[in-house]
């Protein structure tokens, strides 16, 4: 194992051969008993079949990314085997499925014939059981484990359970046996503490839409976009009951512009959507931007531009969620950066919303959307149900006079106005005079002070140079920086998910820096320009694969540039 | 706004059509108000952008509350706030450019869901607000700024359109009969589903169809305008479709669907059957014990 | 006049009343006796009447802006006056329309009655030649120039072309008679040497248009906007020609998409809008870039966000013109400051959209849309009319295997492959793989190196602190900085049209510097922090009222931020 | 592509029924080529964003241009390359969510302009790519993923759309019958103006409508996909509105206008005579002589 408290496995092949769900009951069984664990599955662009493949990462300590180095590959076809062997650490495994091909012996291979095994068992489906008995045997995991398991997922009430149950675990052991006839053997996986804290297993999508639920959100309308449809289809299924409303959209011109009917309205509303979509959102973000209304875009971003590549990773909307139209706007953006932060995001940033009055942009990625982890259950009840400031007095109300923030009337209420994305009076109306948009762009920026209460992560923080990655990048950065520390490589270490307003004292710190190493996924380091617009000296390590960062070459890249800074070689 | 405001800075032109639909809503609300009872803060107007958007600033007597947003866009507002407000009384004010040109997609998904709002569209033939240009309304050959050797494209049939598209209340009014055009406003916004009222309302600066509407006998110009018959079964399609494919612009209610379920009685009758998850239901799905 | 070598004038009153007009006959009179002239008008919102002014310089010199102190305000009505009295300078004068309200004498003021005096001539719209006389009166100028004018102006074959020039010399005559019953003087104005070049009068959309029509463009497709809309309405009358295609579009989704498919499909093709236009047109833009195919947008701003100040002008769109899409792409951007710059660009902008096959934003602004100027007559000649490079060969051609730009096929000709938004392989077709996707991006990117071509000027360079205005604040900012240099204050003066990719050596300058200062015309000082984040220490000056600069404001803040720099308190 | 290209890594699903779409735009495109004696390359494919949309990508034969844009521009795009060359035959190839629903405003407008292109649409009442989710002709109370409780809007009626709107050539295709398919393709690309084939294309995956479509007798159901009789008078639109209107899916030729004038037949008869304006014209024209 990794360093000897990890084990990292993938099950390639053709979809349809079911290595998710392999991957998920090892994923699934490993969690009950207590580990730490973090799985990852790409699809291909088809629909039916294609190159697929799921990995897990189990661990006793919390995982940070999904990991680069294999210590077992499962390869359920010769493409798969061919694309993914190089992945395997030195002294790794290989099973694969020899009914589909073979393999002179190369020292660290070996086959099985998944599907005749399993089937020997009277049950068709229970190859998939014969390979996690083969890993259970490499990993000298306790046969009650993975027995355990089937038996807590198969006891359904129907009449056939214990036949299924019998099988199943008929072909864990044929596993077990056929591993156990080779000589390969990958250690012991760490023992673990079993945590005394509850625990749910979600991907990130779903932790943004139990974080929205948790803040209370009402109104949801999106339209299906990869890699953020599954919100859509999650809230549609679950936001129930009274004064809560969720539609499919015909467009994300309809999706925004609905949303910004329901945020003046008086709702918490939301909607959720990738790159394309958040362009065709522009103006009517800029358009709410303009008549302060609330309302949060969620876009889990995928690799771009244009319609780009739908089911690979990126971390390049960052620029156009900052500004997403014309004009003079700058709008709050939250990027969690792990699956938790998920959760935290998808409630901080509707109660941003309702706090300043304007649109907020949480920008999750493909990455964490397709990432399943096991973390502490969310506390729900600790989550604040945070409202706008709503007008309750008589009429005659001025909605835009004050210079910052002003109770919002809603419909229904007293005090009615128009909400207008012309510049506008006190009133509402148009106007264009002079005096009156210098004071509604003051006021408008001025409400940004309001969300000043973003946390952020700060270690060793007298070290001139510092690492700060932001995203889904801050697994990997915070490995290869643990990494880094271990080998006696010293920096700082600085992390926030709220990028924008980033909290005052965390950039105040960020000046006092020689450098700030920023590693993000994108080709043009966006946050790192931004960084250094503010007056920060960031540089970024940047990659624009589709892939997320390898823990292995940032611990490269890291150092080399540090050391470049030394020779005054960098960028800017 | 109910008095004038001094930072306000458009009026319309003088005799521009828009006057008479103002006085048209002005007087479908305020009787919205004395027979159901309904406060004004219970209404939304919702503007698209032109001469005609201008609507919502210009309405005098008591105040709705207003968006004035972005062009071509107010279906969707109007479904934002419908949807997530059913108990707000929806009223759209646009221009044939804002709503049938940028705003030509958002027509179709609303009449497919039959929201539940009123949207009365000023027809003007023309881009008022920014002088002059031709819009989806335009007929073959007429010259404009962008049109200077004639229009190549014939105009749309709005009527047309909203029928075939599944509006479920669609009725054609003229602004110079204002209180017929309240009655069509009125009855528009009691009817429970999607509503269209297309207006006839001349620019008179740039696309001055008054006389053609109306008609002059002494320069022997026949009326495009008429009204619908008294004999009219409004309730039957095939019919109201049958007088738009006719001629010119009949005026009058075209049609009402008598069995029209509006999208937020359907959405609240399924809804009603649906068990309310909380926050906390929905984590603990997905829990699992450790061991 | 001011610093004795011009003469600035506003006409203001109701729509209607004939502002406009008399600024023009005032302008025209002037530029051909050989005088620089630039007039500017702002309209309201509403269509007819409402309150409206025109402002015209006159000079020996080269005009650089419109100027913020009047020589002399005509008041067609008491709000005209109420509202602009403040802007005449010491020692100006005020006339009054005397038909419409009556001042206490103020030292400072006369009253006229330009109506009546216009109508006793026999010709009721001559009230404008009344007031020219009077003008004529208070700046000394020869009866000859304006009667000159006159007889040009109105020589237009008809019957009655004599007696309308009579009565309008009548009325010219009127007007520097009653004048001259005052003591009011404004001196002489600054004698001419009548210029040996052609001048042509044309305000900044014009200009914009023309320098396109010079550079060959085949295709334009618009929506009206304002204050594009005359660029559109200008290619609807005059882009006429075998294999020309003009259209007014139904929106500007579809503008981006028609000039995108024209592009494709081997034209020179250009859309103009403003900023809810460029928001609206996000997702095309994106996806022009990423399938490579040579297009322009001109955006002419107004003041945002949102539907914002439509007859206003602003600077706020940098930021989206350079980062319009999701994704990693930043765009070709070209901002002329003049309208001579304006045709320059119009013509510039469709090369470089040929020479690197992506899309081009020109960044205009509503100040130079409404600006009226006489500038030497463009070299129509001498503009080249570049084109792609044109894919020849045999089919089978692998369109995006070479990892910079490459010869484009053409449809109807050979070497048909598909333009994909999607990430593709060298045909075309969609791919997924980190190294396809590494090398487009990389591609892509490359391109942008052929734009290095890129003009710029360059005063002083040897100061540590620079002015370096953007766009139209060029003229405001220069007049400033060549006022600041009579005063003895020295700064160096940098400026350049081509905004992205910034002329290396330029860029290359600019870094040296201790403080660039630019002026801009938005809140966030949009370029300066695009200047930053590039390693430039630089400052915006920023304004946000929907005006243009005024050269006393700038005159006093430019060496007050200079002045906060060396005392470190700038603000990043 | 000829060739299977070894980084192209989207297939359609087995039984999919864009495979015989893709049959028929072969042969119809072939079949040009052959009478017309027309090169390949002067074929540009305009595809939408879908299962469909990889259309353009999974072309085998003969290789025409293609564009594969962005989501629900397709028309937009096609007005482009017709407007800027009318020398080139521009074929639409897209799925019901991606031209009626994101991309329905562009409809209307080049129906107005009657732009000479031919548009194939493939049917299958869900969206595909993005995984079984409802689209415009999903009906009313179908389940989806983001409609669990049934969708609660009505379904589109494409053809009667096409028809309302002007459409000059109006055909109706199923793919199971590639060579009916493949004919009124051919037909739709030599009629001059805009050119509408809407083809049931059945979802395998995610709305298997064969059955339905082409009915089964032992399960006692009945077809819903029936031939345009063979004395329907294909200049009627009157009638053609009437069977597009009355039942399930009629197949075949429902209109074609014999008296339509394309975009471009127009456009250069009208410019045909206009001056053309050069540059140096156009810069005269602003001149003014110093005295
Ligand atoms: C995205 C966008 N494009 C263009 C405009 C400019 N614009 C304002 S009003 C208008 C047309 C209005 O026409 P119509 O809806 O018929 O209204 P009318 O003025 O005739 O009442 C246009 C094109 C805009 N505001 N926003
Ligand atoms: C702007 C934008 N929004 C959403 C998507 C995601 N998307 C891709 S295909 C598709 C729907 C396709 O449905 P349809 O047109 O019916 O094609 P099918 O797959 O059924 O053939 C969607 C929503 C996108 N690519 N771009
Ligand atoms: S321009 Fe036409 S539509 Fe606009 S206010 Fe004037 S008359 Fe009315
Ligand atoms: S998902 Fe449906 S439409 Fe897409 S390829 Fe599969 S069968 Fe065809
Ligand atoms: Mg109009
Ligand atoms: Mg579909």
């Amino acid at each position: 194992m990794q360093q000897d408290k990890d084990f990292i496995v993938r099950f390639a092949g053709e979809g349809g051969q079911g290595m998710v769900t392999a991957a998920d009951s090892l994923a699934q069984s490993a969690a009950q008993v207590g580990y730490f664990i973090q799985t990852y599955s790409t699809f291909p662009s088809q629909i039916v079949g294609g190159p697929t493949w799921a990995q897990i990462r189990i661990s006793n300590k919390p995982v940070l990314s999904s990991g680069d180095q294999l210590d077992a590959l499962i390869a359920f076809n010769r493409e798969a085997y061919d694309t993914h062997a190089d992945a395997v650490r030195d002294g790794g495994v290989i099973i694969y499925n020899s009914e589909e091909f073979e393999l002179e012996d190369d020292g660290r291979s070996f086959g099985m014939r998944f599907d005749e095994l399993g089937k020997s068992t009277g049950n068709p489906r229970a190859a998939n059981m014969v390979v996690l008995g083969a890993i259970a045997h490499l990993v000298s995991w306790p046969q009650q484990y993975l027995n355990d398991f089937v038996v807590r997922r198969f006891t359904r009430g129907r009449p056939n359970d214990e036949e299924i149950i019998k099988a199943n675990i008929e072909a864990l052991g044929l596993g077990r046996d056929g591993a156990a006839t080779t000589s390969f053997d990958l250690g012991e996986l760490p023992s673990i503490e079993k945590p005394d804290w509850d625990q749910v297993l979600v991907n990130g999508n779903q932790a943004i839409a139990l974080g929205a639920m948790a803040a209370g959100v009402d109104t949801f309308v999106g339209y299906p976009i990869s890699p953020a449809t599954t919100i859509l289809v999650f809230m549609e299924q679950n936001l129930t009951g009274e004064d809560k409303f969720v539609y499919q959209a015909s467009s994300e011109i309809e999706s925004i512009n609905a949303i910004a009917g329901a945020g003046f309205a008086g709702k918490k509303a939301m909607t959720s959507t990738a790159g394309p979509g958040l362009s065709l959102m522009s103006e009517g973000v800029g358009m709410a931007w303009m008549m302060e209304i609330p309302l949060v875009i969620v876009d889990v971003q995928r690799g771009g531009p244009a319609t780009g590549l739908p089911t690979k990773t990126e971390q390049s909307d960052f620029q156009i969620a900052l500004h997403p139209a014309h004009g003079d706007a700058s709008l709050p953006v939250i990027a969690p950066g792990t699956v938790e932060e998920c959760f935290t995001a998808g409630a901080v940033s509707l109660n941003w919303a309702e706090r300043y009055q304007g649109p907020v942009i949480l920008l999750s990625e493909h990455m964490l959307s397709e990432r399943s982890q096991n973390i502490p259950t969310p506390d729900v009840a600790g989550v604040v149900d945070e409202r706008r400031q709503v007008y309750r007095g008589d009429n005659g109300y001025l909605r835009y006079e004050s210079s910052t923030l002003s109770p919002m009337p809603v419909p229904g209420g007293p005090g009615s106005y128009v909400a207008n994305a012309s510049e506008h009076d006190p009133m509402g109306d148009t106007t264009h005079r002079p005096d009156r948009h210098i004071h509604m762009t003051e006021r408008r920026f001025s409400k940004l002070a309001l969300l000043n209460d973003g946390t952020y992560e700060e270690e060793l923080a007298n070290e001139p140079i510092v690492i700060m990655p932001w995203g889904g990048s801050k697994g990997p950065a915070r490995e290869a920086y643990d990494e880094l520390l271990a080998q006696g490589i010293q920096y700082g270490w600085y992390y926030t998910m709220y990028l924008h307003p980033l909290p005052d004292a965390l950039l105040a710190s960020l000046k006092q820096k020689e450098l700030v190493i920023v590693p993000e996924l994108n080709y043009l380091g966006q946050f790192a320009s931004y960084l250094r617009s503010l007056g920060v000296r960031a540089e970024a390590i940047t990659q624009y694969s589709g892939l997320p960062f390898g823990v292995r070459d940032l611990i490269v890249r890291i150092p080399e540039l540090a050391a470049s800074m030394k020779q005054g070689v960098v960028k800017s | 706004m109910t008095t004038k405001n001094p930072e306000y800075d458009f009026a319309w032109c003088p005799g521009c059509g828009d006057f008479g639909v103002r006085r048209a809503i002005e007087w479908a609300v305020e009787r919205r108000m004395d027979t159901l009872g309904e406060v004004i803060e219970n209404t939304v107007v919702v503007a698209g952008i032109g001469c005609s958007g201008n609507m919502v600033h210009l309405l005098e007597g008591p105040q709705p509350f207003g968006i004035h947003g972005i062009h071509g866009r107010t279906l969707p507002m109007a479904f934002g706030i419908k949807g997530s407000r059913p108990d707000l009384n929806v009223l759209i004010a646009a221009g044939d450019g804002d709503f049938l040109s940028i705003g030509g997609e958002h027509i179709a998904p609303q009449a497919q869901r039959n929201l539940n709002v009123t949207a009365v569209i000023m027809d003007n033939g023309v881009y008022g607000l920014t002088k002059g240009q031709s819009s989806p309304t335009t007929a073959l050959e007429v010259i404009t700024p962008t049109t200077p050797y004639g229009k190549m494209e014939g105009a749309l049939n709005p009527l047309d359109l909203y029928l075939t598209l599944g509006a479920t209340y669609v009725a054609s009014g003229i602004s110079s009969k204002p209180r017929d055009l309240a009655n069509l406003i009125y009855d528009a916004m009691n009817h429970s589903g999607f509503s269209m009222v297309h207006v006839q309302s001349p620019c008179t600066t740039y696309n001055d169809t008054f006389e053609a509407l109306k008609g002059n006998p002494r320069k022997g110009i026949q009326p495009l305008a008429w009204n619908v018959p008294d004999d009219h079964d409004t309730s039957d399609k095939a019919a109201a479709v049958e007088l738009v494919r006719s001629y010119g612009v009949p005026v009058g209610l075209l049609y009402q669907d008598p069995d029209s379920v509006a999208l937020d009685e359907r959405y609240a009758q399924i809804m009603s059957k649906q068990r309310t998850r909380t926050a906390q239901d929905l984590v603990d799905s997905f829990a699992f014990a450790v061991q």
